[in-house]
């Protein structure tokens, strides 16, 4: 089978997570899952004649009715996305990329989830995975920020599942004050700084750059290193297989080589990204 | 060791054009490109050509397959071209190289069919450099162009062509067209003349030293980036005659009756290839000069055992509308030391 | 049903809004004939019409495209004909030059109260272009198949 | 030379300027590459003006200017129509130029003249009418005449476009009997098949490198239609002989009436593709048609495209003018 010829798929659902962010369900046309994945890992998702984007799969492998993606609009491959109705055929091609060492580096570990905005959709991924496999993995703390509690992407999820599975403790923010909102107020940065995790913790952060750019420097000054802390990058891709050339960042393409990374990692590329 | 008479070229090129589908290396305008084999055209093998062969194998538009939508539907049909068997003769060792450097990608996995599809249905006679140029600088990255390698190697010595089979599909290839057997001492003695001259060459000095795997940091952050590409255009054409520039871009063609995806070159010297709704990464000519070069002679090395993705072909040297070019490129980062 | 092989060529027809449209019209009212394979794309002024409208429009398979707007000094935006006029004249110049058939591309002045002038125009058209067959020098394969 | 090193390291010691871009050696001894000096000692050690000097510095001005300080360069005659355009369509920031007008007997092509030697080249050595080139296997010599620029061979103009600050040297004159359309008489003169035969010689040569494009100085878009994937015609390569056609009109449009025939689309091309004979023949039909015109030599006329007369010709003129049926 060719890499590039894509397989057709079905959008069998989609839903609205906030003004700018839908789910969309995903399934073959026979009604089963497109591939298996490893939680972190991306899909080329594409309407024919619109174009091709990569996107991360944001449901658990231990999913294994359907796979989801959580789309913010803000392109235009995007912007026809929010177009679509259930029923719309797509195409796929993946799953691409290295995906979170959910068997590896992270077993067994104290797991602290960074997370802001539309950030939260490759880690909801990791988060469902571990939850689902909860004897593997030790306390799993969720710090998830957003401009407004509207903006929160799987609010009922968060609020419904993730908060009352035993071990999982989950901080919520938004950035400015709400009539309906009770919870914290403030940057993700600044309440990770008040929170104070323990530095034994194992960091998974996605999030806008600015975010991360802040966030990092905060989790050094309470002592963690760089490679406790993982992250998930995006850059333009075109052929998701480590051979168009422009998601290369050194020696290294986002697309095969990563799109996850340890900041010691980073750390050894060059700054374009 | 088999060998011809300079004026039976013309049979010896239409015997195996007769056969198969054959590209030469033919004068067009000023220039010499590979085209097509038939009566009339005018075979030049002075020089190496002026647009790389790596078309071949990784053509300028491919299609990789149509979509038809109807309504809430879609089907994807693999509507790609079939190959079929093809000789390139003329090739020279340049750009043999350049193949392998293209292997290292489009054949590591997953493998890209179409790349290798053509690759399979190719036979490459390649053509020892009697008269490398000013702008030629093989030797640098290791390659002899005494010694092309390929399918068959082809040398002019004097009044006559003598053929030598490198792989075994040269071999049958060869014994196919029923030729004379000779040449031996002819082909050493042009391979002497070569040498001499090669030793003799403006660029025979360059060296890789200073460049590989693991000189990023080195490099990367090196002011004279600044000063070298201040006056890059942004245009592609460095890329584009390149042997070993594979960037390629995926884009939708809507027929008006079906979607035709396609991938077609694209260049690390464009503004948006890099460009994404979220922001840019390279955001000036500078950083996409400087990943040009950086990929050619670091991050490639580094992730192919030291082999570099640069041929020293010399075409960028003789084609940039501004005289930039990795030799500079190279010299200059290199003064500080 | 017998399989009718004979070319019939499709025309674009670019109609400037305030009068040839009005042109159209009048002469669908007052139902003169003209072939049904003129396509009609309605746009503001003659002068919206830009180069590429044109080669797209052959691209896209059409064999021959004409423009037509308010008579000069009728624009109804003073002076949008007089530009198109200079720009259509040089870029059907320019096609010429390439060698494509110069008989494709027309530029015809059509008032809204031109209904005849309308359907007459477009019979010659289509009758100029059946003649000279179909576009083949400014085709664009993968729109054929 | 040594009057415009003078020169230049007048402006840079008067304050004039405070960098000047200009033409160096490059890599090989035909290339000059375009820098930015920035003191008079490496502006002194390193410029060069000479028979090789062919590319025109005026687009750079459109970025250069913007920035701080005061930049000199120094303009040939055709390079003085591009920057006076350029100026007309505020594109260049005038107060931030000091531009020096500077004779040119004609520039050599020097992929043609290296093309035309077969084996390295060592050296060459400019004697005026002849070339002296030191390779690998002995000395050759070439006829300067032989091997110049299109663009010089069919030299308008030796006048300089208004809008110099000085002018070192004598001021030449237009060129009387340029031979610039005579090639696209010839083509004119054609039957339409052979005219598309020729154009498909050439156009199924290009590349789509956009050189001729990015070099063009009245290509000044901050982006282009071409790399605007909106309006569907952003296809980047030259996927169907359609696509050339129209990539090749577009462009020679889309600088109709703006273009001053500078000639570097035509020096750049790496596949040879006579890229003039396209927007000269706008300039010749808008010359013929709209009365004679020369981008950048008047700052107050309107551009042709922009203009309009009530007596135009109508576009049937098309039918009757032009190529023979």
């Amino acid at each position: 089978m060719e890499a590039l010829i894509p397989q057709v798929v079905v959008c069998t659902d989609v839903r609205r997570d906030t003004p700018d962010v839908k789910t969309f369900r995903i399934l073959t046309p026979d009604g089963k899952k497109p591939f298996v994945n490893i939680p972190g890992q991306c899909a080329m998702l594409s309407i024919p004649g619109v174009g091709e984007a990569m996107f991360s799969i944001t449901s658990s492998p231990t999913n294994k009715e359907y796979m989801e993606f959580s789309i913010k609009k803000c392109g235009c491959l995007t912007e026809w996305l929010h177009m679509i109705e259930p029923g719309q055929q797509l195409t796929i091609r993946g799953p691409y990329g290295n995906g979170f060492p959910v068997d590896t580096a992270l077993k067994g570990k104290d797991l602290l989830f960074i997370a802001g905005g539309i950030g939260l959709a490759p880690l909801r991924s990791v988060i469902n995975y571990c939850r689902d496999n909860r004897a593997d993995y030790g306390t799993i703390d969720i710090i998830y920020g957003s401009r407004s509690k509207d903006d929160l992407v799987d609010y009922k999820e968060i609020i419904d599942e993730w908060m009352n599975t035993p071990g999982v403790n989950v901080h919520l923010t938004i950035d400015r004050e709400q009539e309906v909102w009770d919870g914290h107020v403030g940057f993700v940065p600044n309440y990770v700084k008040e929170l104070n995790p323990d530095i034994k913790k194992t960091v998974l952060m996605c999030g806008p750059p600015i975010m991360i750019k802040f966030t990092l420097a905060g989790l050094k000054e309470l002592g963690f290193e760089d490679t406790q802390i993982y992250t998930t990058m995006e850059l333009r891709m075109k052929c998701g297989i480590g051979k168009c050339g422009r998601c290369n960042i050194g020696a290294k393409y986002v697309c095969k080589d990563g799109p996850v990374f340890r900041f010691d990692q980073l750390d050894e590329l060059p700054n374009e990204y | 060791m088999y060998s011809i008479k300079k004026e039976a070229l013309g049979s010896l090129l239409a015997a195996i054009g007769a056969k198969r589908k054959l590209y030469v290396p033919a004068d067009n305008a000023g220039l010499i490109l590979f085209t097509p084999y038939a009566d009339g055209v005018s075979v030049n093998l002075s020089r190496n050509p002026d647009v790389s062969a790596k078309d071949f194998f990784f053509p300028q538009v491919e299609n990789i397959c149509r979509f038809k939508v109807c309504g809430k539907t879609v089907d994807v049909i693999d509507n790609r071209e079939k190959n079929e068997d093809f000789v390139v003769f003329g090739v020279r060792a340049c750009d043999v190289k350049s193949f392998e450097v293209l292997d290292n990608v489009f054949l590591s996995e997953p493998v890209d069919g179409y790349y290798k599809d053509r690759r399979d249905h190719s036979l490459i006679v390649t053509l020892a450099c009697s008269k490398p140029l000013e702008t030629c600088f093989c030797g640098t990255f290791g390659i002899d162009c005494a010694a092309p390698g390929g399918d068959v190697e082809a040398y002019a010595c004097g009044d006559s062509y003598a053929f030598r089979a490198i792989t075994e599909k040269g071999e049958a290839f060869l014994a196919e067209l029923s030729l004379e057997n000779g040449g031996d001492e002819a082909v050493e003695a042009c391979k002497a003349k070569i040498n001499e001259i090669k030793a003799k060459l403006p660029l025979s000095d360059l060296t890789t030293e200073g460049f590989g795997g693991g000189k990023t940091k080195d490099l990367f952050n090196n002011p004279k980036w600044a000063e070298l590409s201040a006056s890059c255009l942004g245009c592609g054409t460095c890329t584009f005659v390149c042997p070993t520039c594979q960037c390629y871009d995926i884009r939708d063609f809507d027929t008006g009756n079906g979607i035709q995806r396609y991938r077609c070159w694209d260049s690390c010297m464009y503004r948006d290839f890099t460009k994404m709704s979220a922001g840019q990464p390279r955001p000036s000519q500078l950083e996409r000069f400087r990943q040009r070069f950086m990929h050619k002679l670091v991050y490639y090395p580094e992730n192919n055992n030291g082999l570099f993705s640069c041929v020293g072909c010399g075409r960028c040297l003789r084609k940039c509308p501004q005289s930039l070019n990795i030799v500079k490129v190279m010299k200059a980062l290199r003064e500080d030391d | 049903m017998s399989v009718n092989n004979e070319f019939r060529p499709k025309i674009v027809a670019f109609c400037c809004n305030w009068c040839s449209y009005a042109g159209a019209d009048l002469a669908g009212t007052n139902r003169l004939q003209y072939p049904a394979d003129v396509k009609i794309i309605r746009v503001p002024c003659s002068c919206r019409v830009n180069p590429m409208f044109i080669l797209r429009a052959f691209q896209r398979g059409a064999d021959g495209v004409i423009l037509c707007g308010c008579h000069p000094g009728d624009c109804h935006y003073t002076s949008g004909n007089y530009f198109a006029r200079r720009r259509m004249t040089l870029l059907f110049s320019m096609l010429d030059y390439l060698g494509i058939e110069k008989e494709r591309t027309r530029v015809e002045w059509v008032s809204a109260a031109e209904g005849a002038k309308f359907a007459a125009t477009m019979n010659d058209f289509v009758d100029t272009v059946t003649k000279l067959g179909p576009n083949r020098r400014l085709e664009d394969l993968r729109c054929k198949n | 030379m040594q009057e415009l090193i003078k020169k230049g390291k007048e402006l840079f010691a008067n304050g004039t300027v405070d960098r000047i871009i200009g033409w160096t050696r490059g890599e090989l001894p035909y290339d000059r590459e375009i820098r930015v000096f920035r003191c008079a000692e490496c502006f002194e050690k390193d410029f060069v003006y000479d028979a090789f000097c062919g590319a025109n510095l005026s687009k750079y001005l459109i970025e250069e200017s913007g920035k701080e300080g005061k930049i000199g360069v120094f303009l040939k005659p055709c390079d003085s129509y591009s920057f006076a355009q350029l100026i007309k369509e505020h594109r260049i920031k005038k107060e931030n130029v000091y531009a020096v007008a500077i004779e040119c007997y004609g520039k050599c092509d020097s992929r043609a003249l290296a093309d035309s030697v077969e084996d390295a080249i060592y050296w060459i050595t400019d004697n005026g009418p002849e070339l002296k080139i030191d390779t690998v296997s002995g000395a050759v010599v070439r006829n300067t005449y032989d091997y110049m620029l299109e663009k010089c061979a069919a030299c308008k103009t030796k006048k300089h476009a208004p809008g110099c600050d000085e002018t070192i040297g004598d001021e030449g004159e237009k060129v009387d009997d340029c031979t610039r359309f005579d090639i696209v008489a010839k083509l004119e003169a054609m039957t339409p098949e052979e005219r598309f035969a020729f154009w498909r010689g050439e156009l199924s040569r290009c590349i789509r490198c956009n050189a001729c494009r990015n070099v063009c100085p009245a290509c000044s878009c901050e982006h282009c239609v071409f790399d605007n994937p909106a309006s569907g015609i952003s296809q980047k390569a030259a996927a169907d002989s359609f696509e050339e056609n129209n990539f090749h009109i577009i462009r020679a449009f889309h600088v109709a009436g703006r273009c001053t025939d500078c000639g570097e689309c035509s020096r750049v091309c790496p596949q040879h593709i006579p890229l003039h004979l396209l927007n000269r023949k706008f300039i010749k039909d808008i010359n013929e048609l709209y009365g004679e015109y020369q981008a950048g030599e008047n700052p107050d006329e309107r551009a042709p495209l922009t203009n309009y007369t009530k007596a135009d010709c109508e576009p049937s003129v098309v039918y009757k003018r032009g190529g023979k049926n």
